[in-house]
């Protein structure tokens, strides 16, 4: 079908304990998956890469028996699944991480991971094995690196803690294959690391893997072969010594990305905001000082956990403080409620897109001009027309891929609504931007234009926040770092003191000479 | 949406033809307007609680309140001598307060609306009985307030003045609801408050305006209750209207998940609902069934208008899915000749 | 501060009771040494009205007067509580208990006297609808059967009776469906107290006072105002005041060993009367002398 | 959670003493016991509900239901002349027919929980009504089932049996829903139930148990309360028990958007509700009273719960931030020596 695949691989002669054959799947309006074909060996790590909605997750979903595919079989040592449901497919050997967090905050840490297969007491009642199932989980939590204990809720774990609690979950299944949705895209570098050790131990011991991810550095230390989607159909397959970030962008998107190392237009102005010794409530006793200023990019970067999120979410009113000042152009300014920020033109590109940012269910337009409706409408009536007419200039300028500004938003890909999101707070004059996460979950294309958008802001004069847990990204886009080390800022990285190893040493509370 | 609205109109008409066919008096002059008389006590009833349902929160304390106001009301012009035009807007300021307060707990000590508003039933029908010491509040024999009759009981040109109201209401709400800022606030709070609360709406002030709305058209809807009978025994009055009202704005397409929903519909769904109590009565269905008869009819209405989303859903997909085969076998040649290049 | 205490229990919420209430006030003021009270339960139910009686037990009561909801079946309930005080009903009665007497009326007779009024008012015959509170209570059901016993060989016929759970407004609303539903409608009868005066304003505000025949129950003042008018032919009026005031001091007397109240079975009948465009002034005068006011 | 029911616990002393000191009466082991068997009654109930809110659904239709399938039990045995022990099972089965038919309509056709038993609320009183034809269901003078009513109303050495029965269906649920897996997969459905079916949980199949097991502990009060009024006049019995079982829930710590609650807390909810309704009683407070007692109550225990999570929170961040300020400046000296390596 294409030329990589005509290579034999090394492993051709071991045969595929799962083939997919023609599998396809078909949503109103969209082809997910195109008929795909793809052989699994044992031990072997398959990175899976594409474009947001390239069809990865729908892919993953069949294996895990959450989605029934339109056509196509799946052989399982060369037998036939039919009707794969979550219970066959993990009784297959087949463990996921999904790429939305499945986790139930209203039970405790160990409770989540064997949920579903928990260890019985004898006898016919069903009851649950309380000491075995911890005992079951404590070596579990030891292999991911986690520091809180089986019985702790997860409601109070942090994004980046239960992520570790899913990829636990995971390696409790005694699986054949471990498919990885995306298990990095709110994992700061310590635990990323630890992530790829464990595929690489999995694989040591015959276990499967595949690997999806947006950070192709990852998936190019770990695969050995990598597949390529794009828009439903398998367009590549790059053998273990081809496996390139190159390679995987030409492949995923067609052409080759130029450098987006764009430097800034202008030298910083003023100060616009200043944060002094604000305390947030994940660290009441650790106060903040951090100054950004006009037109540059200020990054904060920082260990699971260091309170960045919390952070921002101080600044932008969304909770109160518990001390300390805010200062803007120098005033000392209070942030009571978003709505506080809003008016004074700081904004906040929030972490949890689905939940804080945009509204499913609401069609592009009204997305995007939610937050400036009072200025797009006279004595309060809403007028359609400029609505529509605000939401047309922002979907260009963006180049929000959709049908029309009308469309669901909910139907977008990842990177899409996060452009929404953008484009709510672009149309009314932002004077501080804060992102969190900017880039969590979106592929490689639509990450570049989002640099290249928080560079023209920067170069308009806006002054920028950028919280980020991918490593690349903070070094690769930010004009300054701030380094944070629970709850206090450890260091600020200049210009000229960035590296990786810098970073490094201040998220975990060294210091940097 | 409109689709929705146009799916429970045909409904309603084809019920009335299939009753004024049985029994033509139906489509007398005085039956439709006793009937349209209901329809406004009700629908603005109805429009109130739709506010709050818009926000994903309930009202259930509106048929405690239709007894207490009214009680209050009755009270105020027929034993304490005070002027309507006084006790009026009295009565309306009180069910604005007592809406204000529901909200306040509910989004500033962050109560489930849920729990608020079932307290305030409990507690509001306790202070009417209480109040009356668990007797009736009425005017005595030949008591007249010819405006405020007219007002509340009268009838213009045939058209029972509480339906006016209803429409002028309906106009001035679905403008609110549909048209202004405030109406898409509270669709957007509905759907994903915490979204709202990013985008710098200030969703509490809003949720509770929402409260404070249905506390106003509950109170207007109370005094109206209170003309009609002209006579109020606490232990009963009222009892289950929130129930009517909930089922009315159900029927009207509304979600109690909040953020769906519109003005017409709940109308609508209460021109449904009183038809059905009328055609119990015109077709001499025996009284017990009164209520079984408006159950099935909402469990079945919302039966079919889930089954023919889910249809017409299930035909987008086969049709989709017929469309990408035919493109398929279509492109199964392209591959080849890609592959010749 | 050990008083005996009495207490009147009623069948549920209504002005109805108003006057009893006035009559237990009456015979406390002539008996000191006992307490005396009225109980209204939250509900006209069974249950509701069952719980209210045994807390009142375990607090002390020495004597209840109960109107039962449900008197037919709530035998073993009421025995308890007859088992534990002196027990009387009133309102409706429960022969089968272990109760001491009855005072209260006959709703049989009660529906006769209401057959009475229609024959007098509608010599010609005519046909009537009636409206109740609650189809399935006793009261009702008796009243009723008396009514129809009343005009067996007349022409006159109760052809359908509409029930309302006690709301007001659909109690309205079934009236002026009434009026479309059925255009030969000649006479209406309110079997429940409320029910007349919603009768009253149904008929004024189709404009038909006076040309169709109300027969009334009970004595609301709207009812009292429109026999008075002429536009109610006549009203059966039951005589609550007198069953609590009476039924209270015959109980206190039975709880101090004088027995000789309570007649050989068990029966003491306050009769109903009906209350003519004639009787009214009277009537209502003497309504105001027993509640004090 | 266990500190929450404590505190129900202590609430419901504090209040037993203060109408103990006003009313020793209170405490008569007849007071007593007539408490617990109401108690008995409710809680039952209670349970049934709980089950259903914990998934994150209602079920409205509890009093309608209590109100039918007394009528059809009393019926069965009385007029019928049905065995109990036949007419008992069968009852039963009736219930659990109905709680799935409910699951059946809210998992498998989409259905709000609202919605369809709101209807169910509806359908089914008039179904009681119309099945005795607004007459009333009871027995006969003198007709006596001994066995049945030892079970049902009698007492062992001074404990009602129904109080009985509801210790042991609690610590049988208790088990069931602390304890087993169905439990935690209930828990894990009201929190999240995409994520559950995720997890492989066959959440459809789970949530209508949860109805059934409603509809079947529905059904055994139902045969309760009707054993004990011994007469059932349709249009009023068992109306607004669900919210009766509601409150306890609510007050027991379940929140009605589903996964939070314990079996401990409905049945002290349930014994703070009845220990209130006695209270009323007890102390000569007027009984138009009783619901306002109610409602306050519910409410002022919401509050204080609430009042006390957020200052708990609040003491918990002022010494978070004493202790980390004390350990920075700890450690503020350990980078140093860090450096020197
Ligand atoms: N439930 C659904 N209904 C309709 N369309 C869907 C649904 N789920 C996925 N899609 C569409 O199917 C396509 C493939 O989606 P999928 O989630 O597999 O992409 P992906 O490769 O995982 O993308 P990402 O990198 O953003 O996670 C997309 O166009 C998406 O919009
Ligand atoms: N809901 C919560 N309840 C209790 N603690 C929380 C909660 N959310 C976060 N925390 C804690 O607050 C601290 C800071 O979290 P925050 O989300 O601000 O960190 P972050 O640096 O943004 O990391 P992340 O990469 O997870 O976004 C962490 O210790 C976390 O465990
Ligand atoms: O029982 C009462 C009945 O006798 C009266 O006629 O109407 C009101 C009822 O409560
Ligand atoms: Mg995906
Ligand atoms: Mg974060």
């Amino acid at each position: 079908m294409n030329h990589s695949s005509d290579i034999p691989s090394p492993d051709a002669l071991a045969t595929p304990f799962l083939s997919l054959a023609g599998v396809g799947k078909t949503y109103p309006g969209v082809v997910a998956l195109e008929g795909l074909s793809i052989d699994i060996m044992p031990g072997e790590v398959i990175g899976l890469v594409g474009e947001n909605g390239a069809g990865k997750s729908t892919l993953m979903k069949i294996l895990g028996g959450v989605i029934a595919p339109d056509r196509g079989t799946i052989l399982l040592d060369g037998a036939e699944l039919r009707f794969l449901t979550v219970e066959s497919s993990i009784g297959s050997g087949i463990a996921f991480v999904h790429q939305e967090l499945n986790l139930f905050e209203n039970l405790d840490v160990a409770a989540n991971i064997f949920l579903g297969r928990e260890p019985l007491k004898a006898g016919p009642f069903k009851l649950v094995d309380r000491d075995r199932l911890r005992d079951m989980v404590k070596p579990l939590l030891k292999r991911v690196g986690a520091h809180f204990s089986a019985d702790t809720p997860v409601a109070s774990l942090s994004l980046a803690e239960q992520q570790m609690v899913e990829i636990a979950k995971a390696l409790s299944i005694n699986a054949r294959l471990v498919i990885f949705d995306e298990p990095t895209s709110s994992l700061p570098m310590a635990e990323t690391e630890r992530l790829l050790s464990i595929i690489k131990s999995l694989k040591a011991d015959g276990i499967s893997v595949i690997f999806i991810s947006h950070r192709l550095h990852e998936v190019e230390r770990v695969a050995d072969r990598v597949v390529v989607l794009r828009d439903g159909t398998l367009v590549g397959t790059l053998a273990k010594k081809d496996i390139g970030h190159d390679q995987m962008v030409k492949l995923m998107i067609g052409r080759v990305l130029a450098a987006r190392t764009a430097k800034p237009q202008r030298s910083p102005g003023s100060v616009a905001l200043k944060a002094s010794g604000v305390r947030t409530e994940a660290y009441p006793g650790r106060p903040v000082d951090l100054e950004i200023r006009y037109g540059e990019i200020m990054g904060l970067a920082g260990l699971v956990g260091s309170g960045r999120t919390e952070l921002a979410r101080v600044l932008f009113g969304i909770d109160r403080s518990y001390g300390g000042a805010i200062l803007q152009d120098g005033r000392q300014i209070a942030v009571r409620s978003a709505r506080d920020a809003v008016a004074r033109g700081i904004f906040l590109v929030p972490e949890d897109r689905k939940r804080n940012g945009i509204l499913l269910d609401f069609p592009i337009a009204q997305n995007i001009t939610l937050a400036d409706l009072p200025k797009l409408s006279s004595r309060f009536m809403l007028s359609a027309e400029r609505e529509r007419a605000a939401a047309e200039t922002q979907r260009l300028r963006l180049g929000i891929k959709a049908p029309s500004v009308s469309t669901r938003t909910g139907t977008l890909s990842g990177g899409n609504q996060q452009k929404v999101v953008l484009a709510k707070w672009l149309s009314m004059s932002p004077r501080v931007m804060i992102f969190d996460e900017p880039t969590r979950g979106i592929d490689i294309g639509a990450k570049n234009e989002i640099y290249s958008l928080m560079r023209a802001l920067a170069d308009a004069g806006v002054a920028i926040l950028m919280i980020s847990s991918d490593m690349e990204e903070v070094i690769g886009v930010s004009d300054r770092i701030a380094v944070m080390h629970e709850g206090q800022i450890a260091g600020i990285l200049e210009e000229d003191e960035i590296s990786q190893e810098s970073v490094l040493l201040l998220a975990v509370g060294k210091r940097v000479k | 949406m409109i689709k929705k609205d146009l799916g429970l109109l045909l409904l309603i008409v084809v019920v009335g033809i299939v009753v004024a066919i049985i029994n033509p008096r139906f489509l007398l002059p005085i039956n439709l307007a006793n009937t349209a008389n209901l329809i406004g006590l009700f629908g603005i009833l109805s429009i109130g609680q739709a506010f709050v349902i818009i926000t994903g929160g309930i009202e259930l304390s509106v048929g405690s309140l239709v007894a207490l106001l009214g009680v209050l009301f009755v009270d105020f012009i027929a034993v304490q001598d005070m002027s309507w035009m006084l006790a009026l807007p009295l009565i309306l300021a009180l069910g604005a307060v007592i809406g204000a307060v529901h909200g306040w707990l509910i989004t500033r000590l962050n109560l489930q609306p849920f729990v608020v508003t079932l307290c305030g039933l409990l507690i509001y029908r306790g202070a009417a009985r209480f109040y009356t010491a668990d007797g009736t509040a009425g005017f005595a024999f030949g008591q007249n307030f010819p405006d405020l009759e007219f007002l509340t009981a009268g009838r213009f040109y045939g058209v029972p003045n509480t339906f006016i109201a209803l429409v002028i209401i309906a106009v001035v709400m679905w403008v609110m609801l549909h048209r202004s800022v405030f109406g898409r606030y509270l669709y957007a709070i509905g759907k994903n408050e915490e979204a709202a609360r990013y985008s710098g709406i200030r969703t509490g002030c809003m949720v509770m305006s929402a409260y404070v709305i249905c506390g106003l058209l509950t109170a207007l809807s109370a005094i109206y209750f209170a003309m009609y009978t002209r006579s109020i025994s606490p232990a009963s009055h009222g009892q289950f209207y929130e129930l009517y009202a909930i089922a009315a704005a159900v029927l009207g397409g509304f979600s109690l998940r909040g953020g769906e929903g519109s003005i017409v519909g709940v109308v609508l769904g209460t021109v449904l609902l009183q038809e059905l109590q009328n055609l119990v009565n015109l077709l001499g269905i025996p009284s017990s069934l009164n209520f079984a008869v408006m159950g099935g009819v909402i469990l079945i209405g919302v039966l079919i208008d889930q089954q023919w989303h889910a249809i017409r859903a299930k035909r987008r997909l086969v049709s989709a899915a017929r469309q990408t085969e035919t493109r398929h076998s279509n492109e199964s040649s392209l591959p080849v000749v890609a592959n010749q290049d | 501060a050990d008083k005996p205490t009495l207490a009147f229990v009623v069948n549920g919420a209504s002005d109805f009771w108003k006057a009893a209430e006035a009559g237990v006030k009456k015979a406390q003021g002539e008996m000191p040494d006992y307490q005396m009270e009225l109980k209204y339960p939250e509900q006209a139910s069974v249950a509701v009205q069952q719980r209210l009686m045994e807390d009142l037990v375990s607090a002390g009561v020495k004597g209840v007067m109960v109107s039962a909801v449900d008197p037919k079946t709530q035998t073993d309930g009421l025995n308890k509580i007859g088992s534990q005080t002196a027990l009387f009903t009133t309102d409706s009665d429960a022969p089968q208990t272990n109760r001491v007497a009855y005072i209260g009326s006959s709703n049989v007779d009660a529906g006769l006297q209401a057959a009475e009024i229609a024959k007098k008012a509608m010599p010609d015959g005519g046909k009537c609808i009636g409206f109740v509170g609650l189809l399935g209570a006793d009261n009702a059901k008796e009243r009723i059967q008396g009514m129809k016993d009343g005009l067996k060989g007349t022409r006159i016929e109760l052809t359908d009776v509409r029930g309302d759970d006690i709301d007001q407004t659909r109690a309205k609303k079934n009236v002026e469906d009434a009026l479309v539903a059925s255009p030969d409608v000649t006479c209406m009868v309110g079997f429940y107290s409320y029910n007349t005066p919603r009768i009253y304003e149904a008929l004024r505000d189709a404009g038909k006072l006076g040309q169709i025949t109300v027969v009334g129950f009970d004595d609301d003042p709207i009812t009292l105002g429109g026999v008075k008018e002429g536009t109610i032919a006549a009203t059966v009026v039951q005589q609550p005041f007198e069953w609590a005031y009476q039924g209270m001091k015959l109980m206190a007397a039975y709880l101090k060993g004088d027995k000789s109240g309570v007649p050989g079975n068990g029966l003491i009948i306050i009769p109903t009367v009906i209350i003519g465009k004639d009787d009214v002034d009277k009537y209502a005068a003497s309504l105001k002398a027993m509640s004090g006011k």
